[in-house]
């Protein structure tokens, strides 16, 4: 029942072009120690997209986005089971590099976490390590991606300043503009607006829309309007289950599992 | 309004009580005076040092002309007949061991702090840094002894030409002692750089060197000059190694493969040794003292120096 | 539009090789380094061990110094090294850390601020032989301490002083700022915020710097020969003025004998010491883990 | 003083030896002395034990400066007193006395695979350490011998060894230059083990601990006899000019007011013979001995 | 115009009692060195109501907030003047001591900042620097915090396990939980509910509906919405100025500037 997106999905190499995936997970099960933090987890995740990530704290979303990056590799104890494919290739398997996979996919996190450098290195910074040198390539790139994060008119006359001395606000879209730097594949999100003010939640959700066209992306949201108004799927996650995962149309107008319409509506309530 | 007590929980009670009681904090005020007072302790110390060297140094100069002292190329002072006190060579020592043991333990003791901060997995790190840490307190005449018995003797197979005394052993072995120092130090900056920031560039797909060099390093930057700066201190004030393992011929030939004396090794020499209290070669001490307390001055104004350009480039 | 995107990212994708190959090249070199030292140490307590283990016995801890070294001890050596540590420890650990607590926490930004923070590095790097003509001056004859042990324990302490408040800043400095907001926004007053919260985050940094800086006062010869602290002493000390002897005196002592059984009792006697590092640095693992809240 | 009350003093301390006495000593001076310091100690703490007795080895000089300044009661030196060292004793008002313990008999020693140095005079001695400004080879010395640089091991410019080397052997000339001087005798022995053109010198003791690994050099004397360093030799002053005789110096004063001290300076010299050579030394006659208990006894 | 809300309330003291200020800033200016952070303040904030602190990110929200408990002057540099009264004291004057006024003026970060100890010593640290010492007023208090914060049943089993342990949702609530323990007359909020989901975000609103009834409460936040819902009264930040301050329901339905329009309908657009 919960499953329902997943299972029509079935197959997803024999769909047509339109439905590809960029990420499946299948039977996916984490440990934290004794933990089970995720449990069984089946999605798969349409290039393209804006899939969401709802569920309450505690329910595994942060967990289940760090997995697809393999992030969680860095925290000890961890456990998992289950697989992963990201375009059809096992995300943890020996032949698949994570640093391939960490630049394909891109990462912003809840809390910001800019580089202590300048504004301008913290940008610069991912295009040096993948070995671009072109200073007028990394400076176009730079002001692109500040731009694209609706921070360029902010910080324009102080590029070469420190990060830290930004708001909080802009030290997260700071961050933003560092993942766009590198254009991924994939763009995964975990709660990025939730340090941000309306203005610049507005920039960054248009600025979604518009990666949308060319990038697929994964946000993790407590802002169940935030889902609703810029993704086109929406997972539940409750007790690190999957309990709903369909259109973010239907997940918000007609769920199917009570649980998903009890906190939807708790929201509105 | 409403009486206050109505709904007023003992917390409140408590609290209304203490502010109206006039809340007067006295130890609020001592305390700064009283850890004032502890920092003017190390200002002391310095004054007591300088006072110390400087009263009997002046007893030395009127036995031996300051340009001597500084011109002279040659320290001789045990001559009975022409003593020379020239402190170039005893400072070309300090100068060329410290050199040696820089040029050794700091590439090292850094690779060693970035693979236990970034590599190593936290088992490693924990057993590693607390040997790494009794190290440092090996007595430094168990590695003078190390120097002349070992390090001098495998150097010589290689170099034939290498005396048993000479600059680059004890140096190499000054900087074996002062690696923990340099790796301990190190260690605590790069892993007290928030892990965050760390994920953050992982995160971008870089390699751990990357992000170890790019990010962690530059973050960690004053932190491991100040390990740097420390151990280098350690190496130009060791005093047991370079007795034992470099001789005690001041020199100031510009070679690394004989035998020569340091400033510290200098005194050691005059304190355990036999000269007559009251000599010229007694009262030296203190102006040997005295030069390298000014030459361990400036090699921490200039480590300040740098440490700052450093800091103000982000 | 797409396709300059890909190339893009195929191109980074296809330096991913070279790059890890780089990662994997540095990390084999820092992994080298490490064994390299690591091997380096091992020689050394290798060649300590084995020549002074067969000399650790029961008499060796309950003898007092001796001309015949089958009757030697290091008794004198370890209670005195005890009983100077027993000063150092509280001496340069208090006022150590109530500096870096006043230049972290109360100073203001002034040039007399910078001039003592300037002085504490100055200091770090006075070699120790400097200290010892300071505490021969200072302790032992202005003082009128005698070669005791409040006289070396202090000279000691004040060798160590920097390190522990250098030690001590870097740990108050990496106080997160919310934790310190957090706490005063409770109406903790100053002392209060670093007392309660400040201190208990610093300590293990605190404790990792200041055990460095200890040992070091453990091993420290120089000084001791220059304060003139006496190499025998066939007695306990029974207060802070008495004379002692200390490991270092002793096995420097040993070393310079012409008898290789003298060698032997030294490196025995260095066994004992680095025993006597372990035990301290054990206690700064437990106070590691005791307070680290992570 | 009075004679009645010293010689009672002296009776019941020799008579019963039980009489426990109280008090501290503390003793400083040179290192090379420290063996022999250290043992009379021992033993006389275990006679009288509340008698707290510490021995430390700051150098003569350093030991010295401690005598001066009144920290100490025992000063022990490797060489004679200087004249600013009595100067200084006579300005802060110490008289003192001087006591022989033992001798040192400063060996001359080349490696065990030098096998054409048979015996060496003073001259030869003295031609090949002091410095010409050219390498000395051992064919400069005498003819026949390889020609073979000679590797020098002394001890530092700051030991009574080298201070006494220096007033028999080079007489204030420079030190050959090439020479490799160390503080540790211990070191030196290193030196001349591992290399077979070395010559060095240094302390009895530590020739007598490396007898196997070392070759000693008889040294020929005024009288023409080249002898080599042993007790008997040295002792009885045929091992020359070579053996030195090491001191201690303590303060009359403290003699005299304090029984402890009177009873160990006495201890002391009773004891010297048998501990020096205990400690590698080598005793002086008997009647050295003597006489000088004679001289504390007049102090008391 | 902007300041009619303040304006209409000159001389506060001869209002009626529940026209009662708790605080009153008057021609408040801030600067971070050159920096001009807060520009000619004038509010009055009104006795147990919520007052909403709304506007774009580096409006100076935060600079705000932090002045009224003089957080502000653990930032080296910064100069002010003007006025601000609490309950008629000026919060500047020697007389009144910061302690005393953070006791009575409660503070919740943006960041959740627990202390690294126990999810009871969290909660008990207030107390104890206060001198109260008593184990039973203590855990009583820890509990009723704790219940108050919406948190009371998730950690009731944990309570004396670190607080690092908990998600960064249950770790901002605990923050809350900490800082009602001391029963303040004054809570300010810099976006407490930024970090949490919306379950939580409704329990916390909940909550400050609840307090209201006893305490005044300030709370800086971006979500408008929220605004909407639980504040009495709104100010409207812009570049360090105070645009409008007036009842919630005119700043969200008529507000006199445009300005303030333009950010309100921003957020519906
Ligand atoms: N490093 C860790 N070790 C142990 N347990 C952890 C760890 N990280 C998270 N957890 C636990 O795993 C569960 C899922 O945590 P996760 O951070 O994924 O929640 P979330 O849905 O992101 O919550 P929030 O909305 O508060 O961010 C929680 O119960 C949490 O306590
Ligand atoms: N410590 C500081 N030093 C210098 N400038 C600062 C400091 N803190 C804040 N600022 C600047 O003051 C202005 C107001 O900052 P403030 O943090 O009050 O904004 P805010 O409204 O809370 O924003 P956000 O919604 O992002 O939290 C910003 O331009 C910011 O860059
Ligand atoms: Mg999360
Ligand atoms: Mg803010």
């Amino acid at each position: 029942m919960a499953l329902t997106a997943v299972n029509s999905k079935k197959k997803p190499e024999m769909m047509e072009q339109e439905e590809r995936l960029v990420y499946n997970t299948k039977n996916l099960n984490l440990w934290y120690g004794d933990h089970h933090a995720l449990k069984n987890i089946n999605l798969g995740i349409k290039e393209k997209d804006v899939t969401a990530i709802i569920g309450p704290s505690g329910c595994g979303k942060s967990t289940y986005i760090k997995t697809l990056n393999r992030m969680i590799d860095l925290v000890p104890g961890v456990k998992t089971n289950g697989t992963i494919e990201y375009r059809e290739r096992d995300i943890f398997s020996k032949e698949f590099l994570v640093e391939e996979l960490r630049t394909r996919v891109g990462m912003v996190f809840q809390k910001p976490n800019p580089f202590p450098k300048s504004i301008y290195e913290n940008i610069a910074f991912g295009l040096k390590i993948h070995g671009i040198k072109n200073k007028q390539i990394i400076n176009e790139t730079v002001e692109k991606s500040l731009r694209g994060a609706a921070l360029w008119d902010e910080v324009k006359d102080r590029i070469h300043e420190p990060a830290y001395g930004l708001s909080g606000g802009q030290q997260q879209r700071l961050c933003i503009a560092r993942c766009l730097a590198l254009e991924p594949d994939v763009i995964l999100m975990d709660e990025p607006t939730s340090a941000l003010d309306p203005v610049s939640t507005l920039k960054v959700e248009e600025l979604i829309q518009e990666l949308k066209e060319r990038y697929s992306i994964i946000i993790v949201t407590h802002n169940m309007q935030q889902a609703a108004r810029i993704s086109d799927k929406t997972a539940f996650f409750l007790n690190g289950e999957v309990v709903e995962f369909d259109s973010t149309d239907t997940i918000f107008n007609s769920p199917a599992d009570s649980r998903t319409d009890d906190y939807i509506s708790g929201r509105f309530g | 309004m409403k009486t206050p007590n109505q709904d007023v929980s003992p917390v409140q009670q408590l609290l209304e009580k203490k502010y109206n009681g006039g809340f007067l904090n006295r130890r609020e005020k001592i305390i700064p005076i009283v850890l004032f007072i502890m920092a003017a302790v190390s200002v002391l110390t310095t004054v007591g040092i300088v006072l110390t060297l400087i009263f009997e140094t002046v007893t030395f100069f009127k036995d031996v002309s300051i340009v001597e002292f500084f011109t002279a190329t040659e320290w001789y002072p045990f001559s009975n007949t022409d003593p020379v006190y020239g402190i170039w060579p005893l400072v070309l020592g300090t100068l060329k061991i410290t050199l040696i043991a820089s040029l050794f333990a700091i590439p090292i003791g850094l690779a060693v702090a970035l693979y236990l901060s970034e590599y190593a997995s936290t088992r490693t790190r924990k057993i590693m840094k607390p040997i790494l840490e009794v190290l440092a307190g090996v007595p430094t005449i168990v590695y003078g002894f190390f120097a002349l018995t070992f390090i001098t003797p495998v150097l010589r197979e290689i170099f034939p030409s290498l005396e048993l005394f000479n600059a680059i052993s004890p140096g190499i072995v000054v900087g074996i002692m002062i690696i923990p120092t340099i790796v301990s130090l190190s260690e605590d900056a790069l892993s007290s750089v928030p892990e965050p920031v760390r994920h953050g560039a992982l995160a971008m797909g870089s390699t751990k060197w990357e992000t170890a060099s790019k990010v962690i390093f530059p973050a960690a930057l004053s932190g491991i000059l100040a390990s740097i700066v420390l151990g280098v201190s350690r190496a130009i004030g060791e005093t047991m190694i370079v007795s034992i393992a470099a001789g005690s011929t001041p020199s100031a030939a510009l070679d690394l493969t004989s035998s020569l004396q340091t400033m510290t090794s200098y005194i050691v020499q005059v304190t355990t040794g036999d000269a007559g209290f009251g000599t010229t070669i007694y009262y030296s001490i203190y102006s040997v003292g005295f030069t390298l307390f000014v030459f361990t001055l400036a090699m921490n104004m200039l480590a300040q120096f740098i440490s700052k350009r450093f800091r103000e480039e982000y | 539009m797409e396709n300059t995107a890909r190339v893009k990212s195929e191109e980074m994708v296809g330096r991913i090789d070279g790059r890890l190959m780089k990662n994997k090249v540095i990390k084999g070199i820092f992994l080298a380094a490490t064994a390299f030292t690591t091997i380096i140490l091992m020689v050394l307590l290798y060649r300590i061990i084995s020549q002074g283990a067969p000399y650790l016995s029961w008499d060796f801890f309950q003898n007092f110094a001796s001309r015949r070294p089958e009757q030697a001890g290091i008794k004198a050596a370890v209670i005195g090294t005890i009983w100077m540590m027993s000063v150092v420890i509280p001496t340069a650990a208090i006022l150590g850390v109530g500096t870096a607590i006043y230049l972290e926490e109360y100073a203001k930004k002034s040039a007399l601020t910078r001039w003592i923070q300037m002085n504490i590095s100055n200091l770090a790097g006075v070699p120790s032989v400097v200290f010892g003509l300071l505490g021969l001056t200072i302790f032992v004859r202005v003082f009128g301490f005698g070669n005791t042990i409040i006289a070396a324990g202090f000279t000691m302490a004040l060798l160590v002083l920097p390190v522990v408040i250098v030690a001590s800043q870097e740990a108050i400095r990496a106080v997160p700022n919310e934790l310190k907001e957090a706490s005063f926004g409770l109406g903790a007053t100053k002392w209060q915020t670093i007392y309660r919260v400040v201190l208990p985050y610093a300590i293990p940094g605190i404790a990792t710097g200041s055990i460095l800086a200890f040992s070091r006062a453990i091993g420290e010869t120089a000084p001791l020969i220059v304060v003139g602290i006496p190499t025998f002493v066939a007695f306990l000390p029974s207060g802070y003025l008495d004379q002692f002897t200390a490991l270092p005196m002793q096995i420097y002592n040993w070393t310079s004998r012409p008898q290789v059984e003298f060698h032997n009792l030294a490196a025995a006697g260095i066994i004992i010491l680095l025993a006597v590092l372990i035990l301290m640095n054990s206690v700064a693992v437990w106070i590691r883990n005791r307070f680290q809240a992570r | 003083s009075d004679d009645a009350e010293t010689g009672a003093t002296t009776d019941e301390g020799t008579e019963g030896g039980g009489e426990q006495l109280q008090g501290e000593i503390a003793i400083d001076g040179s290192s090379t002395v420290y063996p022999i310091a250290e043992a009379v100690a021992e033993e006389f703490m275990l006679e009288q034990p509340d008698v707290q007795v510490t021995v430390g080895l700051s150098g003569t000089g350093g030991g010295f400066e401690k005598f001066i300044a009144g920290e100490t009661q025992f000063s022990n030196a490797s060489r004679p007193i200087k004249d600013e060292e009595s100067q200084a004793l006579a300005d802060a008002g110490i008289e003192f006395t001087e006591l022989q313990l033992a001798y040192d008999g400063l060996s001359v020693v080349v490696n065990k695979d030098n096998d054409w140095v048979d015996q060496l005079t003073v001259d030869e001695l003295k031609k090949m350490w002091v410095d010409n400004g050219t390498a000395v080879k051992w064919s400069d010395v005498r003819e026949g011998w390889p020609e073979e640089e000679i590797k020098f091991y002394s001890p530092g410019t700051d030991s009574g060894t080298y201070d006494y080397f220096n007033e028999v052997i080079l007489e204030d000339a420079q030190i050959n230059k090439t020479a490799t001087l160390s503080e540790d005798d211990n070191v030196l022995v290193q030196g001349v083990t591992g290399d077979a053109n070395a010559i060095g010198y240094f302390g009895y003791a530590y020739y007598l601990e490396n007898k196997d690994n070392i070759k000693v050099v008889p040294i020929v004397n005024e009288a023409g006899e080249a002898v080599e360093p042993n007790a008997e030799t040295i002792e009885s002053g045929e091992y020359a000019p070579l053996s030195r005789p090491l001191f201690t110096y303590v303060s009359n004063a403290a003699i005299a007011d304090e029984e402890a001290v009177a009873a160990y300076a006495q201890f002391t010299l009773e004891n010297a013979a048998a501990l020096a050579e205990d400690v590698g030394y080598v005793s002086l006659p008997e009647e050295k001995y003597t006489e000088q208990l004679e001289t504390i006894e007049g102090l008391k």
